[in-house]
């Protein structure tokens, strides 16, 4: 059987997206759609909440998101670090802007969920805290990217980055846990069904979250291939300077 | 201490400069590097030094710490004075003594001065001064006489002598004349011709 | 059409326009990108063929 | 690799930087809070713990950039690499020394600028001991990050950006024993948080930026 | 002159600085506030103003170094000196670009980071026309120490004394002006003096740095 | 535009340096000044460009804006493409193109690269590229082809030669021949010999 590692040769992995896209994206936008309509139009209010539930169907997903967007980023440096492939430390690259952006969008809803929950646009919550600062370190982690010419001295840096800014992460949280209790709901997509929103919302809310995820997919295999271009073209354009 | 580079390549920002480098520099030998601006010699040198990775073939050296690297930049402390300057680097390699290094330069007189106010000739020659406190038998150094007047060209090539005649040796990289009796190596035939790939790899070229 | 939002339809809807607008310009942004990505080196391998 | 120690901290204080600038750092942000805030008392002395916990770690920031960016550009980085002594050391060294021009003086002096916010007496004594214990992991992490931003022209920005993130929890928990400290809390566990937090990175923070080093030189 | 402010901007860009980098530690400043002195609401409200005002002040403070020091460590300094761009000009243009990358987006930023520290919402129009009105003076503050400390190595820490002591009238009168804003009292007094020492460093200071400049030149 | 130095006297960091310097420069002139390491050949030029204060003595010009100085730091920026660097200088002095100094250095086909990515002799010859778009008649270079490969000096006498016959002039620096035939003034024998007054004032000598 073929190794999995052959897609590390960008050439292939180029190919590989060129089949790939069209399908994810698609999907991508019928999920969205479906799931953020069906949200949005059809399902009832909160007795409790109102019609701010409807703001679930953004929130959540955007907040999985920002959180497996950094462990992907985190997995694909352990691999550019370990294997040195090439199209592993670009796929960290592609992905860092979009978890970014899940970030400020999970922020940017539950700070106007919050104003008529809490009655307050922010609270120092502890997980409200330990995503602010996981925006912090995405935006550490793309400026150090865009800082560093060289592109493998990047790649390094990114992914050593990467791997102690998470050992940090997960301090941070302890410790922001420690310092404060919060506002937050817990955990509500938990397997166990007595724990969990009512069903009226959580079939809408998988759909959403199954859109963003492909969205992100998509998002990422087009980004990657963005960079592996751009990378040949700079190397092809610093050869051709050379001679 | 035998010095042999095998076929080597060498890239700078990822982009191939130099391949098919072959030679050796036996114990007691000097070579010098020629070759226009731009060819390579001081991406040569580094990747001889272990600053940066071959980007193929090999380097073969007994034991890597027996290289040391003279740049440019000398990593010479503004403030502190030439002695200490000096000091410091005979303590990091554990060798005793600047007073040889400070006569062989002519750097007696200047050896309390700090070095920030040293003129761009005076400097240079600290810089070199530091070679021989490292105590180290091949040294690497990437235009060595720049900057430097007739006298202290002379003197430097005394110091060169005596430190072949010790059983050391010495890779150069110098556009001009220094009166050295040494082999010349021209770079400009190792010029890589970097190969475009089809199915792209090799940092994608 | 919309449905009724109560008091909170401000919130609601600013929370969705803001979602839609920073995905719709994050999937811009790249889709741009990579079209100018490819354009470059489509030029430049074409050169490169030319000239050898 | 003492050698690396005594020099760096000599450059430190032949440089007029030393001492007596990081101290006048925290001096003078002590200084501008009440001008910004507004002079009252019991608010003053209610941030106090936290502002001078701010002060500490902004001085301690302000200063990183000087630990091998000076190095790099005069070349003496890439012949410490090739040097003898291994990175790791030459990087717990420079570390070290950062800790003493800068950490050093800051816990010291932090009793005197307490006095300027009004931090209650019985604070003192525990501002003075999550200082001791927290600055190490402050110049250890800052070392990280000027590892990172080395090749980098006046990389002070990015270097704090990077570097702000990592010291929250030293922060988080040193701020916490100054403040349960000087409210007469329970500052066992705090401390104890804090000294694990210190003992981690310094015993593990130095391969990776001698890593990060290597990396750079190339 | 317009060649050294598009220079100066497109560097700070290029350099990965640019816009983002000052903001990106003004929201770090802010973030760190809470956790320093805990997550009260109603502490927090209190202390914005003027938080903000020395978070805005700090951002501007690191950046400064950028002004001056990489011209004379590359020789351009020299170079601009013996051009015919008079000096002064070429002072004000620098402290303009620097105003433009580090000052401009404080003031679009500030509104977001008051919500962080909980700023009363009648508060951010003024926050917004204080910092507006104020950050001109910090740059050509900044200028002016940064031409002071042009010939030091890394004379961050030094320039950080040197200058934030000068920034003592803009601070008050700044922070004044926002919290005064933000609990409904009388703005006008402060905003005017405000208004004053900026017009009168922005119109004088350049002179003195050129001047300094000069010196430091020989 | 003749360069009159009179009995010129110059100092570092407080100590007088040179003293009694005379010389003058016509215009289609150029000078060369030699002497050891240290002797002042750097402090001197920057006082002719006003970087500095003289000690003693004058500087006759018409117009001091008429010289530009090009020294070892040559206002290089490395984030700037090559093109971008010299456009900034040819702004600030009013001139226009710079496809003339591009030519003349042979800097054409490195106009897009960042100038960071240069190698040495490369940086040296677009910090010496600069000169030309300065539109100034007085050169004042130091050690001007330090790093220079032989093509690269020789295109540098050419690009001397023309401006020299366009009624220039230029007062070099420098320790090695560059194959121009011109006038050299030896330094050594200005070397300052500091009185010590009695009365002390000049700094306290
Ligand atoms: C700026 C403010 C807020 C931020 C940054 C934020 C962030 C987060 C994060 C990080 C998650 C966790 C996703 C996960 O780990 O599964 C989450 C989930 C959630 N948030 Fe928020 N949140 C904010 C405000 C709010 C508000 C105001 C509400 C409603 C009152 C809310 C309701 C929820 C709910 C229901 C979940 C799903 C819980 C789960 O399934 O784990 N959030 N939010
Ligand atoms: N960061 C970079 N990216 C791409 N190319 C680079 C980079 N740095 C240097 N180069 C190129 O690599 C080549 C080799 O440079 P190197 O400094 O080794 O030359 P050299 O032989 O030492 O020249 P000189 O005699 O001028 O010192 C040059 O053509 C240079 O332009
Ligand atoms: N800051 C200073 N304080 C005291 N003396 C100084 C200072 N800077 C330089 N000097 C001394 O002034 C003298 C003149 O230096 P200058 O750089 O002009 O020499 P130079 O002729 O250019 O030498 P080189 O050929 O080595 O470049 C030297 O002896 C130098 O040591
Ligand atoms: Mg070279
Ligand atoms: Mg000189």
């Amino acid at each position: 059987m073929a190794s999995i590692w052959e897609y590390a040769n960008p050439k292939k992995f180029t190919r590989t997206v060129d089949v790939l896209l069209p399908p994810v994206a698609v999907l991508a936008v019928l999920a969205l759609v479906t799931g953020l309509v069906w949200g949005f139009f059809f399902t009832p209010d909160d007795y409790k909440q109102g019609s701010t539930v409807k703001i679930i169907y953004l929130h959540v997903p955007s907040a999985l998101l920002a959180i497996n967007a950094w462990l992907m980023m985190l997995v694909a440096s352990l691999i550019w670090l370990i294997r040195r492939h090439h199209v592993s430390a670009l796929a960290a690259r592609a992905a860092a802007p979009v978890g970014a952006v899940m970030t400020v969008i999970a922020l940017v809803t539950g700070a106007i969920w919050g104003q008529p929950m809490w009655g307050t646009w922010w609270a120092w919550d502890p997980r409200l805290t330990s995503f602010l600062i996981l925006f912090l370190f995405y935006l550490g982690y793309i400026a150090l990217w865009s800082a560093i010419e060289n592109d493998d001295t990047a790649a390094d840096l990114t992914s050593v980055l990467c791997l102690v800014g998470s050992v940090f992460a997960i301090l941070s949280r302890y410790a922001v846990n420690f310092w404060n209790q919060g506002l937050h709901q817990g955990a509500s997509l938990s397997l166990d069904k007595e724990e969990n929103v009512a069903d009226v919302f959580y079939f809408p809310l998988l759909v959403c979250i199954g859109g963003f995820v492909l969205l992100f997919v998509a998002l990422v295999l087009l980004r990657t291939r963005t960079e592996i271009r751009a990378r040949r073209t700079r190397a092809l354009l610093a050869r051709e300077r050379m001679t | 201490m035998t010095l042999k580079v095998l076929d080597l390549g060498v890239s700078r920002g990822g982009v191939p400069v130099l391949e098919g480098v072959n030679f050796a520099v036996d114990p007691g030998e000097a070579i010098v590097l020629t070759g226009p601006n731009g060819v390579g010699k001081t991406t040569l040198l580094r990747t001889l030094a272990g600053l940066q990775p071959a980007y193929g073939g090999k380097i073969v050296v007994p034991d890597p710490e027996a290289m040391t690297y003279a740049a440019h930049a000398d990593g010479i402390k503004a403030v502190l004075s030439v002695a200490e300057n000096l000091m410091f680097w005979a303590k990091i390699h554990g060798t005793d003594g600047i007073d040889g290094a400070l006569e062989a330069f002519n750097l007696r007189d200047l050896a309390d001065r700090p070095a920030g106010s040293l003129s761009a000739g005076q400097k240079r020659r600290l810089g070199l001064a530091r070679l021989s406190v490292t105590g180290r038998p091949i040294w690497l150094l990437d235009e060595p006489t720049v900057s430097l007047d007739k006298a202290s060209v002379t003197l430097f090539g005394d110091v060169m002598r005596a430190h072949l005649a010790q059983g050391g040796s010495a890779v150069i990289a110098s556009h001009i004349d220094m009166g050295l009796e040494v082999r010349v190596i021209d770079l400009t035939p190792y010029r890589a011709r970097a190969k475009v790939s089809r199915d792209y790899d090799e940092a994608f070229l | 059409m919309i449905p009724d939002l109560g008091k909170y339809a401000g919130a609601v809807l600013s929370s969705y326009a803001v979602s839609i607008t920073l995905i719709v310009l994050l999937v811009a942004v790249s889709l741009w990108r990579s079209r100018r990505a490819a354009q470059a080196l489509r030029e430049v391998e074409e050169r490169v063929k030319r000239n050898g | 690799m003492i050698a690396i120690l005594t020099r760096d901290i000599r450059l430190a204080v032949r440089a007029g930087g030393g001492f007596g600038l990081g101290l006048a750092f925290f001096l003078i942000v002590v200084v501008l809070v009440p001008f910004a805030v507004g002079p009252e008392v019991r608010l003053l002395s209610t941030i106090a713990p936290g502002i001078l916990w701010i002060g500490a770690l902004l001085a301690c920031l302000l200063s990183l950039d000087r630990i091998f960016a000076l190095d790099r550009e005069d070349g003496s980085l890439d012949l410490l690499a090739t040097s003898p002594v291994p990175l790791e050391g030459v990087v717990a060294m420079k570390a070290l020394a950062h800790w003493i021009t800068t950490g050093l003086p800051l816990v010291v002096a932090a009793p005197v600028l307490g006095v300027l916010m009004s931090l209650p007496v019985e604070g003192f004594r525990w501002l003075v001991i999550s200082l001791a214990v927290g600055t190490p992991a402050l110049s250890t992490i800052g070392a990280f990050g000027a590892a990172l931003t080395v090749g980098i022209k006046r990389g002070g920005l990015l270097l704090s950006l990077l570097v702000l993130p990592l010291y929250v929890p030293t922060l988080i928990f040193g701020a916490e024993v100054a403040r349960a400290g000087a409210t007469g809390l329970d500052v066992e566990t705090p401390l104890v948080l804090l000294g694990a937090v210190t003992c981690v990175t310094v015993a593990l923070l130095p391969f990776a930026s001698a890593a990060v080093l290597r990396m750079n030189l190339r």
